[in-house]
């Protein structure tokens, strides 16, 4: 490969999907491990009661964490829907709405999570 | 019906440019396909099968220098050389020119070298002797006992490309390719084929000028529906591959030709071959066991261990030999003719009968010059130097 | 259709993979959804988690993880390949991350039924 | 004269070779249709679909060279992607069973076993791979002066594309045959422009698409391993941009 010549062009999107696609995966397997035995596995019967929760997201360092698992969880979730759903040759159009649609449920569902914890530990 | 283009009157002036339907899409057909239609005149080709699915497909692959030839029949020898250097300029880039060995290791091979160098020498075929250490240092595969080898420059050529290349151009400047279509009746003064379609399952009959008989070995078959007459001898042929690339050259035993003498390595295969016996109807030639054989023990003592690389196809098929008087077989010339059928009484119909795909755009010349002579039409043949497309670019339905 | 019953190993990685894939943000969904419940305080949601505590719910909380882990192993087997990196271990990654998978739901079952 | 002895050997009627024989199940325009022939021990699928030809000239199928180097003769082989020259009867019909024959999926079926594939090969030359390569080099070659040449592996016959479960369901996407020729491209030194090639199949039908089924290089006849090639043109692609982006 000539490392001196220019990148592609119209490779910058591709780039950018699965860039981030495979960069949130590696996070993933790192934080679904964390959250999985921070919330599950460290806690007797498996599930926090309603106090363990509030004071577990108490801690300024888990809620940090915890949100930032939800915006990366988000992102690979519907990163890979998007692929799926690329895979039916959606047309340039329907490719809009498509990118849309998924950037709102994106938004929305982290606006939600970051609501609903700002609420508890109120 | 309807002849499309007909001639004007009875004086042979042409209104516009004539019409004639190539029946073959082997490499004489596609190579005719090419000539007339870069000297203006309207063609179709058709085909009862696929592109180069009859005689050439089932090719060796050996682009002739000539070499083979230059001692036993120089005239084809010189033409091949020619062709060689006209495809080599039209061809570019589609071909492996990696050359060729003539390659000896008995007594008996190199007796016969001071002949066959002689030969070539008179046929203008470049031919260099190199010493047997240098031919174990440019292809280590071959038998270590070797005493002398020829460098000549053969070539490769992939047989359906080779034809995809020629229709390519073709098709792009006009040429319709018509394959899946067979030829069930004949009647040229009358200018009609009539063809069944195998995709359509329809009967329908088309109309030119002028029909080309390029069918090869079919070529008697094919002339007989209009009720000429061709003397063909389908000489059939096996060839044996295996999975493994054992030279870069295309390696013949030093010499005069016979059975199994030659390897032709492509892509990652070798072809080895050539067996050959007349056969009465060239669809449907058998296989015989003992020529696989056979043309394993020849290649084997000209590269030991090509045996065990395994067998990965086998294939056999007819060459078309013009008959010409008391010769057959190996002994067969592999010149060409070109018929014009009117003086038997059956106007319209033109044969090409022999040759070789080495000389495929040779024989296209001949057959076109021939077309145009009959329609008066003055068009010099362009092919020497008109460099052909890529064969990717060729539509082969 | 991707999804067809057959063809090689790695096919059906391809196709366990996006399974897998989907079920996992099927569930993300949910999971989102009935964290709502903490809403509802401390008398709702400590209903809710006996209620997940039965052992359908925790068998399936148990193959969830082994789809989980699957995903989680193949896709860094999937980011290595498509950096273009040890290509010729695809199979013996995949492989690696079905027995890795297996295991994981297999040592965290145990762990739900020992209690 | 050993002419002679072939023309003896010829004249023996055909059944006194070993012969075996075969059911062809083969899917047509719109039907099933089977066909019984025989064949010598050791024949392909191809010269078994050529005897059934021989039956009736309506089969349609392509077919040339015989030992998988034109790459015509590609189709589904008892539900399996293979060119039918290089497939022995014996192991098609293994145990008596019929020989399943069905067309390659993913390009437009012109009638019973005909595929138009031309798509592939015109793809293949948009992205600029040379038809010819230097040759690989027997162990103890040395290189001087021009290499030997040989052509590309790649014989464009289809079988990746037909096999590949993303084209099957995204038809926008470049497909394994032209991915893997722009791999070639990008690590062939006699390809014009490298970068022109990767261009063209880095956008997001391109190279992004590929899910690693690894498909493509489990059916293909001519060692290419296009997985390989595709992957190692998109890992390429991406450090590139990367390499970019930090300046």
């Amino acid at each position: 490969m000539k490392a001196k010549a220019a990148m592609p062009s119209g490779s910058a999107r591709g780039v950018l999907v699965w860039g981030l696609q495979a960069f949130s995966g590696v996070l993933l397997v790192a934080g679904i491990g964390l959250h999985w035995l921070a919330q599950h596995l460290v806690v007797e019967g498996g599930l926090r009661d309603y106090s363990q929760v509030v004071s577990y997201l108490r801690e300024p360092l888990v809620l940090a964490l915890e949100t930032s698992f939800l915006v990366v969880v988000t992102t690979h979730a519907l990163l890979g829907l998007r692929a799926i759903l690329m895979d039916l040759g959606p047309t340039k159009r329907v490719e809009r709405l498509l990118n849309l649609g998924l950037g709102l449920a994106g938004i929305g569902a982290v606006v939600y999570g970051i609501e609903l914890t700002l609420e508890l530990v109120r | 019906m309807g002849a499309r283009g007909r001639l004007d009157g009875m004086n042979g002036r042409v209104k516009s440019a004539p019409y004639v339907i190539v029946i073959g899409a082997g490499s004489t057909g596609a190579a005719i396909a090419h000539d007339l239609t870069q000297r203006g005149i309207r063609v179709e080709v058709i085909d009862r099968g696929g592109v180069a699915s009859g005689t050439t497909g089932h090719n060796q692959g050996q682009l002739h220098s000539g070499a083979r030839y230059a001692a036993s029949d120089p005239e084809s020898a010189r033409e091949c050389m020619a062709e060689n250097r006209i495809l080599r300029k039209i061809m570019s880039g589609g071909l492996e020119w990696n050359g060729g060995l003539f390659v000896g290791w008995t007594e008996e091979h190199m007796a016969y070298l001071r002949t066959f160098l002689d030969a070539c020498g008179t046929c203008g075929i470049p031919a260099r002797e190199i010493s047997s250490t240098e031919t174990l240092r440019l292809e280590p595969r071959l038998n270590a006992r070797i005493l002398a080898a020829v460098e000549v420059p053969d070539a490769v050529f992939d047989p359906y490309r080779f034809c995809l290349s020629f229709l390519a151009t073709a098709q792009q400047a006009g040429a319709l390719l018509r394959t899946f279509t067979e030829v069930v009746d004949l009647d040229p003064s009358q200018g009609r084929v009539t063809v069944e379609c195998h995709r359509t399952g329809k009967r329908e009959n088309l109309g030119a000028d002028l029909v080309v008989n390029a069918t090869g070995p079919w070529t008697g078959r094919v002339a007989a529906l209009a009720g000429a007459r061709v003397d063909v001898e389908a000489s059939a042929g096996v060839c044996v591959t295996v999975g493994e690339r054992v030279s870069n050259r295309v390696l013949n035993v030093l010499a005069p030709p016979a059975d199994g003498d030659i390897i032709v390595p492509l892509r990652r295969t070798s072809i080895l071959g050539t067996t050959s016996w007349p056969v009465a109807d060239p669809d449907g030639i058998p296989v015989p066991d003992d020529h696989i054989e056979e043309i394993l023990d020849m290649a084997e003592s000209m590269v030991p261990g090509v045996r065990a690389s395994g067998l990965r196809g086998v294939m056999a098929s007819a060459r078309p030999l013009l008959v010409l008087p008391g010769a057959g077989g190996r002994a067969a010339s592999r010149k060409f003719s070109c018929i014009d059928h009117a003086p038997e009484g059956v106007d319209g119909l033109i044969s090409i009968v022999g040759g070789k795909t080495t000389t495929a755009r040779a024989m296209a010349e001949k057959a076109a010059d021939l077309v145009c002579a009959r329609f008066g039409w003055t068009a010099e043949c362009r092919t020497q130097d008109m460099p052909l497309l890529s064969p990717r670019l060729g539509v082969s339905l | 259709m991707w999804f067809r019953a057959e063809g090689s190993v790695g096919r059906w990685g391809f196709m366990l993979h996006r399974l897998t894939g989907l079920a996992l943000s099927l569930y993300l969904g949910v999971h989102l959804v009935l964290l709502n419940q903490l809403r509802a305080g401390p008398g709702a949601w400590d209903a809710f988690v006996r209620l997940m505590r039965s052992p359908l719910i925790l068998a399936l909380d148990a193959l969830l993880l082994g789809a989980a882990a699957f995903h989680g192993f193949n896709g860094l087997r999937l980011t290595l390949l498509g950096l273009g990196w040890a290509v010729r271990w695809q199979k013996v990654m995949l492989w690696a991350s079905v027995v890795l998978a297996a295991a994981c739901t297999v040592w965290v079952g145990a762990r739900m039924i020992c209690g | 004269m050993p002419d002679a002895g072939h023309a003896l050997a010829l004249a023996a009627p055909r059944g006194l070779a070993v012969s075996r024989p075969v059911q062809l199940h083969i899917r047509r325009t719109g039907r099933w249709a089977d066909y019984r022939v025989e064949v010598r021990e050791g024949a392909s699928v191809l010269e078994a679909l050529e005897e059934a030809w021989r039956l009736d000239h309506s089969l349609l199928f392509r077919h040339s060279c015989h030992h998988g180097s034109c790459g015509t003769c590609g189709m589904r082989i008892n539900g399996r992607e293979a060119l039918a020259c290089l497939t022995p009867v014996a192991q098609a019909a293994r145990g008596g069973r019929p020989v399943r024959l069905e067309p390659l999926r993913n390009f437009p079926l012109l009638g019973d076993l005909l595929v138009e594939t031309q798509q592939v090969a015109a793809g293949i030359e948009a992205v600029g791979l040379p038809i010819v390569r230097d040759a690989d080099r027997p162990d103890g070659h040395p290189a001087e002066g021009s290499p030997p040449e040989q052509y590309e592996n790649c014989i464009e016959c289809g079988l990746c594309v037909s096999a590949c479960p993303v084209v099957g369901s995204d038809r926008q996407f470049t497909g394994p045959a032209v991915l893997a020729a722009g791999g070639r491209v990008a690590e062939e030194r006699r390809a014009p422009d490298g970068l022109a090639a990767m261009t063209q199949v880095s956008g997001e039908h391109g190279v992004w698409r590929c899910h690693g089924a690894f498909e493509c290089s489990e059916v293909c006849p001519a060692e290419v391993d296009p997985a390989a090639l595709i992957l190692g043109l998109r890992g390429g692609v991406f450090r590139r941009s990367m390499a970019g982006g930090r300046k």
